[in-house]
């Protein structure tokens, strides 16, 4: 009876490690066929990056170097880190009003906890996220951004 | 030539000697510090030391929106970072008493069980790790790594998403979604025998995990553990069945329990979860009801005065969001009920008279993640 | 044969002790050797880790190593020189003059062990008398080499990674010896060049019987915990121990014991093959002339490498799939499984050897 | 059990305990001097059965502290929150941690975050702070220039 249950634990354990070998055998012999790493550099140009990927906050000029923040810091009000300062500015329309515009859009990307609060939260969508990832700097400062381009200007028609 | 040195230190008196495991260890998985005191390899007490990597998330909370304090969520158990936002965003909801959306409620509860896979597949692979073989890691990042693709195409991040928001989620789901989503639950019926095949049924395995860390039911009710480390004691805590929210009560599936209590049964119980969450994603996945992701709520939040607590089972266990608001736009303070903090505190009394490579076994099989017990 | 490694060796034996007084010619014959030696060492510890990272990575369904040279060939060049051009850290509180020993001796031991193998036909540092007995003794002197290493480095992870070490070389020394005595039994000889003639008809894996199985078992199990591979590392064991006995080396020490494990493998894998798989020993299958005649075109040296290597995958293998054992389980299977199999198949290879039942 | 009938068995037998209006669960007031023994009579009495305290905590209601335990029974399923206010310069009250051995872990961090000492607790020492770390973080009134960033 001893003797018996002691060579079926034997036989039922090599049983056991024999499957677990053939499982690793089987992907020893499959693995040209399936990778689960990626040469991560060497693909870049391949890579899709899907669009709604959160890597940093941008805002898009257009042609006319044209953006749609009006500088209501309503992004600022939503960012739980202080990532966004505002800094604004009057400027004179042709009827002589003056009116709100933003002298400075700051983006503390060192900050930012890509939460996509801001995005949310643009009355006109003038921020969005961009897809690129690759954020590293030697120095911290150069993390500091302004989003809005030099002489750039609101688009016509956002209010 | 030859000079006396200094060899190790014992505690006088005694053969015992002190071994501190962390900060930085493999087996901790991040920055657990244990001060285990030895007889040899036999254990004779653990005791944590916490706060490496603790951020004082309550104390930030307290200053920030209730729209804004969810993201911070997801940095404390990052592997079921969706289940932790969706707790918040119930809490508040539960607050301001809006009316979630179907759809909403339905892509919640998928994330929600996306995200229980994703994390119990990462455990899968670090508590084989842990027990010393190194390939079933690499399996289970191949699954996982297929649902931080679907991730990060409907919520926009991998790790860290911040797609749930008070009132519903916050984009819709991607037209790509359902049919990766499918193909996921394809792939994964068909790998989750090799799992067991190369792991679970392997005598060393076994061996390395039965009788260990046995964990009686009624330490594990008096250490206040949940999930799975408590429901393969056999106490039956599962949020999802006791105290349901979203679309719970509707869907079929099964508390999944376990009597034996130790490491192995703890490992069961959370590989049968995996097979759990799949049925109830198989059951969502087909009918998602048309309509809004996201219910009409006001720019600035107000909860009323009063005290809410909004309980959730994560991959790990009960997850409590308890906000004292004094009826203005921030929390006046915030709980977080991490179930990290209570599985841990039974770790000294389950590894006693256990070795040492018994001790990485328990942890692993407890599911610890750090920044979730510190906060 | 047009192209033998016996006759080159043999002849430069004659031109040297032809042209050179005897004492000088064993000098050379020595500094041949040691240089020898040096080579094969490095080169198969370049060899075996690529080889090891390499199955790693297939199994694993990862790339590999594949950035130096044509599909990461060179990489381990790239590693050793990382490792030599290192500084050799000696912390503060160490016994400095064990810390810096230890490696030399588990280095040395690794080598001492090749003398009596036989790389191919008549190709052969030491064909010594007591040849399988003369790897079991100094292959276990190794233990000393990793618990100096543990104590000297004066901290707990390598304490407790020596102390496993020690428990368990020397308890499976045991079972790895019952089952080369197996061999000896049926072959009726320790010699090494004696056991290799006996398989002339066939391989003791083939014509042993069970016995003969068993005993390749076993001693596969044996040697690979012999070498602290897993899933018998608990002397480093990554997850527990962080690093074992070598965690606080650096630098060239730390490459000292890496390939000296390597190079244990290779050498108790080369030892396997010898005794159970024929050594240099071509397959032959019964009267299959034709067949047998192919097979004897294969240089000698390729036989017993290619049947080294093939050890040295299935140890690789085990590797990367199995869990570690815990130290108690370690010896368990040792005392309570390995060793009395182990005598009882002793037993029955007398029988056998005996009775003339093999082939 | 219904939350009017939970309040009626619990304070039947302790008077003192005083249920305030509003909240999802049955919100309790008690006196800290009472605690422990209220404590014990939660968990041990059959009705109520309260073994599961799934969150320990402290709010600063600037001036006083007050203790809050969450206790839930896994038999019947009824939740319940107990309160005990506390003096905010000397805020004493006796552990649970030999009822609900949870309460171990969640004092040590309450007494770290609070300075709430706790009567009778094994082992009370900071948990996750330094042990040098001066002050309680979570009180409305701690100030860390360095530390803490006002945005």
């Amino acid at each position: 009876m001893g003797l018996r249950n002691y060579l079926s634990d034997v036989a039922s354990g090599v049983k056991s490690l024999l499957t677990g070998m053939k499982v690793t055998g089987r992907l020893f012999l499959r693995h040209h066929k399936e990778k689960i790493t990626q040469q991560y550099p060497d693909n870049k140009d391949t890579m899709v990056y899907p669009e709604r990927f959160r890597g940093e906050v941008v805002m898009p000029h257009d042609d006319n170097n044209e953006h749609a923040c009006t500088g209501c810091t309503a992004c600022e009000l939503a960012c739980p880190n202080g990532t966004i300062k505002i800094i604004t500015k009057f400027d004179v329309t042709p009827e002589g009003k003056r009116k709100k515009a933003i002298d400075t859009f700051i983006y503390h990307l060192q900050l930012c906890t890509m939460c996509n609060l801001c995005i949310e939260a643009c009355p006109t969508d003038a921020i969005k996220m961009a897809q690129t990832f690759e954020h590293s700097v030697f120095d911290r400062s150069q993390l500091i951004k302004k989003l809005n381009q030099e002489g750039s200007k609101i688009r016509e028609g956002v209010e | 030539m030859y000079r006396e040195t200094e060899v190790i230190q014992t505690i006088p008196g005694t053969d015992e000697m002190v071994l501190n495991i962390g900060p930085q260890h493999p087996a901790t998985h991040g920055v657990l510090h244990l001060v285990i005191t030895l007889n040899g390899e036999i254990i004779k007490k653990v005791e944590p030391h916490l706060g490496y990597i603790h951020r004082s998330i309550e104390k930030m909370c307290e200053s920030l929106s209730y729209r804004q304090f969810i993201y911070s969520t997801s940095r404390m158990d990052y592997l079921s970072s969706h289940i932790n936002n969706h707790a918040c965003a119930l809490c508040v909801e539960q607050g301001l008493e809006v009316e979630i959306p179907r759809r909403a409620q339905y892509i919640r509860v998928i994330m929600d069980e996306l995200t229980r896979i994703a994390s119990h597949c990462l455990w899968w692979g670090a508590m084989a790790m842990d027990v010393g073989a190194l390939t079933p890691f690499f399996l289970a990042f191949r699954e996982r790594e297929m649902i931080n693709d679907i991730m990060e195409e409907t919520c926009g991040a991998r790790l860290t998403m911040n797609y749930m928001v008070p009132g519903g989620v916050m984009f819709d789901l991607h037209p790509n979604f359902v049919g990766r989503v499918k193909h996921f639950i394809a792939h994964f019926k068909s790998k989750i025998d090799e799992y067991d095949e190369l792991v679970t049924g392997n005598i060393i395995f076994q061996n390395r995990l039965k009788n260990i860390g046995v964990l009686r039911p009624e330490d594990a009710i008096s250490y206040g553990c949940s999930g799975p480390t408590a429901r393969a004691s056999g106490v039956s805590c599962d949020l999802r069945k006791h105290m349901p929210y979203e679309i719970y009560p509707e869907l079929q599936f099964e508390e999944v329990l376990d009597n034996g209590g130790d490491s192995f049964a703890r490992y069961l119980v959370r590989l049968t979860e995996l097979r759990q969450s799949m049925h109830i994603l198989e059951q969502l996945i087909d009918d998602i009801p048309e309509g809004d992701f996201q219910a009409k709520t006001k720019a600035v939040l107000k909860l009323p005065k009063g005290e809410y607590y909004q309980p959730i089972e994560t991959a790990r266990g009960e997850f409590g969001v308890y906000i004292v608001s004094d009826g203005s736009t921030t929390p006046y303070r915030i709980k977080f009920r991490s179930p990290g903090f209570s599985n841990l505190s039974v770790l000294d009394h389950i590894s006693r008279g256990q070795k040492i490579g018994d001790l990485v076994a328990i942890m692993g099989s407890l599911d610890l993640v750090i920044p979730d017990i510190d906060r | 044969m047009m192209f033998s490694l016996e006759n080159i060796t043999n002849s430069i034996h004659e031109w040297l002790y032809a042209n050179l007084n005897a004492t000088l010619a064993l000098i050379i014959e020595f500094a041949i050797i040691g240089v020898l030696v040096i080579g094969l060492f490095a080169a198969l510890g370049l060899v075996l880790i690529m080889m090891e990272r390499k199955v790693s990575s297939w199994m694993q369904l990862r790339l590999g190593p594949n950035r130096v040279g044509p599909g990461g060939m060179f990489q381990t060049v790239a590693d050793t020189i990382k490792l030599i051009v290192k500084e050799g850290m000696t912390p503060d509180r160490v016994d400095k003059l064990l810390f810096n020993l230890a490696p030399f001796i588990v280095m040395v031991i690794a080598m001492v062990v090749m003398a009596p193998i036989m790389f191919a036909k008549g190709f052969q540092i030491w064909d010594i008398n007591i040849g399988v007995l003369f790897v079991l003794a100094v292959s276990s002197i190794s233990v000393i080499g990793i618990l100096i290493a543990g104590w000297a480095s004066n901290n707990k992870y390598s304490l407790l990674g020596a102390m496993r070490s020690g428990a368990q070389i020397v308890s499976y020394e045991l079972s790895a010896g019952l089952s080369v005595l197996a061999i000896v039994v049926l072959s009726g000889g320790l010699r090494m060049s004696t056991i290799i003639d006996a398989q002339q008809t066939g391989w003791w894996l083939f014509k042993g019987h069970i016995p003969a199985i068993i005993a390749f078992v076993i001693f596969i199990i044996a040697v690979t915990a012999e070498t602290n591979r897993a899933p018998f590392d608990l002397a480093e064991a990554e997850s527990e121990l962080t690093g074992g006995f070598h965690t606080e080396y650096s630098g060239m020490k730390f490459a000292l014991f890496f390939l000296a494990e390597y190079v244990n493998i290779f050498v108790v894998c080369a030892i396997g093959a010898t005794l159970f798989l024929g050594g240099w020993m071509p397959f032959h299958i019964g009267n299959w002339q034709a067949f047998n005649h192919v097979m004897d075109y294969i240089p000698s040296s390729i036989w017993f490498f290619g049947k080294t290597f093939l050890l040295i995958f299935i140890i690789m293998w085990f590797r990367w799939t199995f869990p570690r054992l815990r130290i108690d389980q370690l010896l368990q299977l040792e005392w309570k499984y390995l060793l009395p199999i182990s005598m009882f198949n002793l037993l029955l290879a007398t029988v056998v050897a005996i009775a003339g039942w093999h082939f | 059990m219904e939350r009017e009938e939970l309040q009626q068995i619990i304070t039947n037998k302790f008077p003192e305990a005083l249920a305030a209006e509003g909240g999802q669960w049955l919100n309790l007031q008690v006196p800290a001097n009472l605690w422990p023994e209220m404590a014990l009579w939660l968990r041990d009495e059959p009705s109520l059965a309260c073994n599961y305290l799934f969150c320990l905590t402290c709010i600063d209601r600037n001036p006083d502290l007050e203790m809050v335990y969450h206790l839930r029974s896994l038999q019947h399923g009824h939740n319940l929150v107990v309160k005990s206010v506390l003096n905010r310069e000397n805020p004493i009250i006796t552990s649970v941690s030999n009822i609900w051995r949870t309460a171990e872990f969640h004092e040590r961090e309450v007494y770290e975050m609070f300075g709430v000492a706790f009567t009778n607790h094994p082992d009370l020492r900071k948990l996750i702070l330094p042990d040098d770390w001066e002050g309680f973080p979570l009180r409305k009134d701690y100030e860390d220039p360095i530390n803490m960033i006002k945005l």
